[in-house]
């Protein structure tokens, strides 16, 4: 290849690149900016044309099937432009919450700076074809989350970040270790090559099921799934609820979209003789048990959160190991109705933060004192808990019946267990969700003052809440646009 | 045995028991110090592999930033809490047992890719300037995400670091 | 001719040794060498990979994005743990236990 | 008009407590109107559409639209319905749950705590179980379903006794469980069946119900295929289905051993709350078995029924033991539920039409009768704040009215000849008895044993009288004896249509039967045709 033809495709590339470019130039502006004075409302309306013109150009460009671009290590198809317009939204949700925040250091230039680079480091993630490509968004993702997590300049939120980073360091590290191994084996980066599936399935070794499993690692730190969770607890509790809100969402997605990836490479589509299904369900059912069970004993909030977010993890994780393109879809379904239970959820959350509620025996008596905040979470609980009728028992109902479906094709009985388990998972979680709506409603308690949401956080919890309300009643409405998703490599 | 084999085998050595010094030694100075070696003697193994421009880079980034970096931060802790440069081993049984597990297992399967493809072939093209090249055809998008992980990392220190005005 | 099963036995211990490191040293500065020790094995293997496979340039490559992803790592690591630092008056890590479930 | 008067008659309280809900609080006395003019609305509804039944004679009114209908490329099409009907099995159910909301309303006069919270709660929860009782497409079905459980969550957990807290939990904890079973179990099934109705070349996963209960639907091979089976450990796929969804529904019902939220949730809950609980939860477990578990998998029923007729026995004995060593009038009369539904459990399991009868009419009647005795014991809970039987003595000439009611309650219930408990209780064991010999599923040492729970239910209730009523008139506990007064105005009204009805559902059964018999002729001839010829096919 000569160097003109090299700068050729670069060009070409260029211009599918809009949405990244967009929000590069965001964050460059905002980076200008924070050499001044703070200017916030300049910064807040900076982000926020800047994740709307980059979701707009996603949008405008959907109906495009597949694009191979910079000589493919990455590659853009519909399946990564949903994930990318569901971060985008799940950042802008998350900048609208920062303005009801009232710790300044929420609103600085740099804050939202980091959190476009997060933003853009997922929108690479979700494109890579190539581990170099997914070594090093993964790292844009994780160095900016370990800032983002101590933002908050406490020592809660220091020490969150300082366990993150160590955990998150040592995760990578590993990851790194099998991405050689599987270069290795293989000779290409390049993982949807067909010189990649060959090695794998031409090398027969454990060495692939070590590589494999040690590059696990670092994507199930990534969307914190068990083993590798131990780190969401402190960084939840520490950081501050917008971040805490945009971590349990944005990193999770991308993540989750280059797990489906991975998996389906290094099983080489099925036909490797180590059977990653069975170990992605053995993983979903560990991180079900670790999150239910460890979010019983949890009295902070936030700490139950980031256990729930570790056990939301393991439904997504079983649209992965149901494995079929229908399961993805349905996993999609599910994805984009955890962002909105997720995001009610965080919104009350704030407000009663501010509140100094943030335990559940805080919670005695809100019911009616806080009325709008409380019934908003309540919502927000049930969907997460899945009974209808929200549409987190919709996504719920989807996400199993793929799985039920790639019983019957595979005949695997883990995948039976997986089926009975994780439904089975639904009541333990129920002991947890319903402590917050069971402190608010049933108990008497201390005296809070009457309150009720700000301009902002009524609009966001609205639309929210309908949102997950609309999407039980009337599923085709995403479906069909969900339909169009292809999965492709 | 060539006398590239012995040199290779000695720095191979060299960066074995450097990297165990770090382990061994209670003084985070000193594992700064064994670390700096360890760093630099696979700077050279690197040059003995044909990939010089990794090697530089090994020696200018490696083993002349990051090392000095943390040095530089050991020094800041030492004044900000006043203690000697101690440190403490813990969970020694687990650690040492977990190292040798994947220490063995990876020795067993590695080398049997070591053995099952041929012998390292060398290469003798410019090296350097065709990692240049490479740098900005192919790898132009990774290497500008580079660029941006550097700039927000920069910032990412500095905010972290600037103390709060309250 | 170099022989690749030294390297890669170099490349084991280094890892293993970092993770040793990782989970035995009571300072984070220390972890932090560790997490060093094992990006540097990757890049042993990176790098004796390539010689195996010499039609690309992948794997030096690989190593050198590594450097600079280490670099920023270490850079960003030692502000958190400075910051640590300063609030707690300590670096082991086993001490800092504000958070608790 | 007259297609939408079942939607019309499921949505009314729905509507109303949307009303509730936006009209301020100062109006604090216009909730419980709304919440009643909500339930005499439902009535006329009701009776509109009863008197002009369609000509089909297999039901009496129906709607059906799509709900949801969604795409899944190679994978078919997830095909939803808005399906409600009304037909010989729910319709005494439906009139039933009119009933018994109408007076847990005028029950409910005093309530003062919350009333706004309070009418909206119990309007939602009327919405979903009129809709659980119509629906026929089994998501529809699951929705009221759950939709029935945070509502009755907070109306115990907030307006219930000293550990109501405790109560609402478990009752939560108990039928979330269950429903999870039957949601394990509508996954498999709607994966599992097709609609045949759809356009030929796409395959179409239906919620229907009367869809499922077509052995000619099943996707030949799939897991739930009837003329394949699949065996998972040393059941088939079929038998683990019908023991989920059973189950899951036994919970609700209660059954032995699944019945330790139901005493827990009675005693704790406010008196209307339990004539709601007792009245019509408990009937929506008997309704999903004969619904959804017999009709869809009758192989598996067929093949079980001995087990499930076993627990049927287990309850009726179980429940009457503890009612016999229940201290708590308001416990005695929870455990004589778990008895008296047992009785259901037993009618169904027989597969004849006694007996499918019998069950249906048992928990027509167990309706009235259990509403009555938890106003009762409500009645005396109101006046002295205790509910414990040892404490009372000689109510008898104090309160001579309250007296004549508890006779009637306490002798409807124990199955006394002219009552409708008596009724259903005959034919069932009827049913049973005939099993043997008509259908060979059964043993007739089944309704013998089962005969002694009656023997155990008149001891009970005679027991109970005469400690609480005959001898000298005596207080003992924190009662004073100056708030014993008679039965007041708003109680008789409660009061005497229950008798009243007990009584004429006794005198003159065929209002009832007329509705079920053709049901349940159709019922049995489906399931044990059906399950003959499944079996046949191993």
């Amino acid at each position: 290849m000569n160097l003109q033809e090299a700068l050729h495709i670069i060009e070409k590339s260029l211009s599918y690149l809009y949405p990244e470019l967009i929000l590069t130039g965001g964050i460059l502006v905002l980076i200008t900016i924070s050499l001044f004075k703070r200017i916030s409302s300049i910064v807040f309306s900076v982000v926020s044309i800047s994740i709307c013109l980059a979701t707009i150009s996603l949008l405008v460009e959907e109906g495009l099937l597949r694009a191979s671009l910079f000589s493919g290590i990455i590659v853009k198809e519909s399946f990564s432009t949903y994930l990318k317009i569901l971060a985008n939204i799940g950042s802008l949700v998350t900048c609208v919450m920062t303005l009801s925040s009232n710790n300044q250091r929420m609103k600085s230039a740099e804050f939202y700076a980091l959190l476009l680079t997060i933003v853009l480091g997922g929108h690479f993630l979700v494109m890579s074809n190539n581990l170099l490509m997914v070594f090093i968004s993964m790292e844009i993702i994780s160095i900016s989350s370990y800032v983002l997590a101590g933002h908050a300049n406490t020592k809660e939120a220091s020490e969150g970040s300082l366990k993150y980073f160590l955990f998150g360091s040592v995760a990578s590290a590993i990851m790194l270790y099998g991405f050689s191994l599987l270069y290795g084996v293989t000779g290409t980066l390049d993982f949807a090559t067909e010189g990649f599936v060959k090695g794998i399935t031409e090398y027969n070794s454990p060495i692939l099921l070590i590589a494999g499993f040690m590059a696990l690692a670092g994507f199930l730190f990534k969307v914190g799934a068990a083993p590798m969770h131990p780190w969401a607890p402190d960084v939840y509790q520490g950081a501050s609820v917008p971040v805490v809100a945009f971590l349990s969402v944005v990193p999770k997605l991308a993540g989750i979209g280059i797990l489906i990836k991975f998996i389906l490479v290094i099983s080489a589509y099925g036909q490797s003789k180590y059977d990653w299904q069975a170990i992605i369900s053995v993983v979903a059912i560990l991180t079900l048990t670790v999150g239910n069970f460890s979010a019983l004993a949890q009295r902070n909030l936030k700490r139950m959160m980031a256990y729930s977010s570790i056990a939301q993890t393991g439904f997504l994780l079983v649209g992965i190991a149901a494995y079929l393109p229908e399961g993805i879809q349905f996993m999609l379904f599910y994805a984009t109705v955890y962002v909105a239970m997720n995001f009610i959820v965080f919104i009350s959350l704030q407000f009663f933060e501010q509140r100094n509620i943030w335990n559940t025996e805080h919670f005695a008596g809100t019911g009616r004192l806080l009325l709008w905040p409380s019934i908003s979470m309540l919502i927000g609980l049930i969907a997460l808990t899945g009974l209808p009728p929200t549409a987190g028992f919709t996504g719920k109902l989807f996400i199993f019946s793929s799985l039920w479906e790639a019983y019957h094709l595979s005949e695997k009985n883990i995948l039976l267990w997986l089926f009975v388990f994780g439904l089975l998972n639904t009541v333990v979680s129920l002991f947890y969700y319903l402590k917050i709506p069971y402190y608010a409603f049933l108990k008497e308690g201390q005296s809070v003052e009457k309150g009720n949401f700000n301009l902002w956080e009524n609009l966001l919890s609205l639309i929210l809440v309908l949102v997950v309300l609309g999407l039980f009643f009337a599923p085709g409405l995403l479906m069909c646009w969900i339909n169009s998703v292809n999965f492709v490599l | 045995m060539s006398s590239y084999s012995i040199i290779l085998y000695g720095f191979i050595l060299i960066a074995l028991i450097s990297a165990i010094g770090i382990l061994a030694v209670n003084n985070v100075f000193k594992a700064a110090l064994f670390l700096l070696t360890c760093l630099l003697s696979l700077a050279a193994i690197y040059v003995l592999c044909l990939a010089e421009f990794v090697a530089v880079t090994q020696i200018l980034v490696y083993a002349g930033g990051v090392v000095v970096v943390i040095i530089f931060g050991i020094m800041l802790t030492t004044k900000l809490t006043g203690k000697p440069l101690e440190v403490k081993n813990g969970n020694l049984f687990p650690g040492l047992l977990a190292a040798l597990a994947f220490a063995s297992m990876l020795v067993k399967y590695q080398s049997m890719m070591a053995t099952s493809t041929a012998e390292l072939s060398t290469m003798s093209e410019n090296l350097v300037s065709k990692t240049g090249v490479e740098l900005m055809t192919n790898y132009v998008l990774p290497f500008e995400l580079a660029g941006l992980l550097l700039l927000m990392a920069l910032i990412g220190a500095a905010v972290t670091t600037r103390s709060t005005p309250e | 001719m170099i022989e690749a099963l030294p390297l890669h036995i170099l490349s084991a211990f280094l890892f293993a040794t970092g993770l040793a490191i990782v989970i035995i040293k009571r300072n984070a500065i220390v972890v932090l060498m560790g997490i060093e020790l094992m990006l540097n094995a990757s890049n042993v293997n990176l790098i004796v990979f390539n010689r195996m496979h010499p039609s690309t340039f992948d794997g030096q490559m690989f190593a050198l994005f590594v450097i600079i992803v280490a670099v920023c790592e270490t850079a960003v690591g030692l502000a958190i743990i400075l910051r640590v630092y300063r609030f707690y008056k300590t670096s082991v890590p086993d001490h800092i236990q504000e958070l608790k479930g | 008009m007259q297609q939408y008067l079942l939607s019309l008659l499921i949505f009314i309280p729905l509507i109303a407590a949307i009303v509730v809900l936006f009209v301020p609080s100062v109006f604090q006395r216009s909730f419980r109107m709304i919440t009643l003019s909500a339930s005499i609305l439902q009535a006329i509804i009701f009776t509109i559409i009863l008197s002009s039944s369609s000509a089909d004679a297999s039901f009496i009114i129906k709607e059906q639209t799509t709900w949801f209908s969604i795409d899944i490329g190679s994978w078919g099409i997830l095909k939803a319905e808005y399906f409600v009907l009304l037909d010989g099995l729910n319709v005494s159910l439906v009139a039933l749950s009119i009933g018994v909301m109408l007076i847990a309303t005028i029950a409910s006069w005093k309530e003062t705590k919350n009333q706004k919270g309070y009418y909206a709660l119990l309007l939602i929860l009327n919405t979903a179980i009129v809709g659980s009782f119509t629906a026929l497409d089994f998501l529809l079905f699951y929705l009221f379903f759950e939709f029935m459980l945070l509502p009755m969550f907070f109306l115990i957990g907030i307006w219930g006794g000293p550990r109501r807290e405790y109560a609402s939990i478990k009752f939560f904890l108990y039928t979330l469980l269950g429903s999870i079973f039957i949601l394990i179990a509508l996954i498999a099934l709607y994966i599992s069946v097709h609609d045949p109705s759809a356009v030929p070349g796409k395959l179409v996963h239906s919620f229907n119900l009367l869809t499922m209960a077509d052995p000619k639907n099943y996707i030949s091979n799939s897991i739930l295929d009837p003329n394949n089976l699949w065996m998972v450990g040393p059941l088939s796929a079929r038998t683990w289905i019908f023991l989920l969804i059973f189950f899951g529904f036994a919970i609700k019902l209660p059954m032995v051993p699944v019945h330790t939220w139901l005493p827990d949730a009675h005693v704790e809950a406010s008196t209307p709350i339990s004539v709601i609980l007792a009245a019509l939860l408990l009937k929506i477990g008997g309704y999903g078995i004969l619904r959804i578990a017999y009709p869809i998998l009758p192989d598996a029923a067929v093949e079980l029924s001995w087990i499930v007729a076993t627990f049927g026995v287990i309850s009726i004995i179980y429940g009457a033991l503890n009612a016999l060593a229940s201290k708590d009038l308001k416990r005695l009369i929870a455990y004589s539920s778990v008895s008296h539904m047992g009785f259901v459990i037993l009618g169904i399991s027989s597969v004849t039409s006694e007996g499918v009868t019998g069950a249906i009419y048992q928990m027509f009647s167990h309706g009235i009768i259990s509403a009555m005795l938890f106003l009762i014991a409500g009645v005396l809970y109101d006046r002295t704040h205790d509910r414990i039987i040892n404490n009372y003595s000689g109510l008898a000439s104090r309160m001579p009215a309250y007296f004549v009611m508890v006779l009637v309650a306490f002798f409807a219930s124990l199955g006394l000849p002219g009552f409708s408990g008596f009724i259903a209780e005959i034919m069932v064991f009827l049913g049973a008895f005939r099993s043997a010999s008509a259908n060979g599923l059964i043993h007739e040492s089944f309704a013998i044993i089962a005969t002694s729970g009656l023997v155990l239910g008149a001891a009970y209730y005679l027991w109970t009288i005469q400690r609480m009523f005959f001898g000298p008139f005596d207080l003992k506990g924190i009662a004073s004896k100056s708030e014993l007064y008679d039965l007041t105005p708003r109680e008789y009204i409660l009061l005497l249509p229950l008798a009243f009805s007990a009584l004429a559902f006794g005198i003159f059964p065929q209002l009832i039967l007329n509705w079920i018999n053709p049901f349940a002729q159709q019922f049995i001839e489906a399931v044990l045709s059906k399950g003959a010829s499944l079996t046949s096919n191993l």
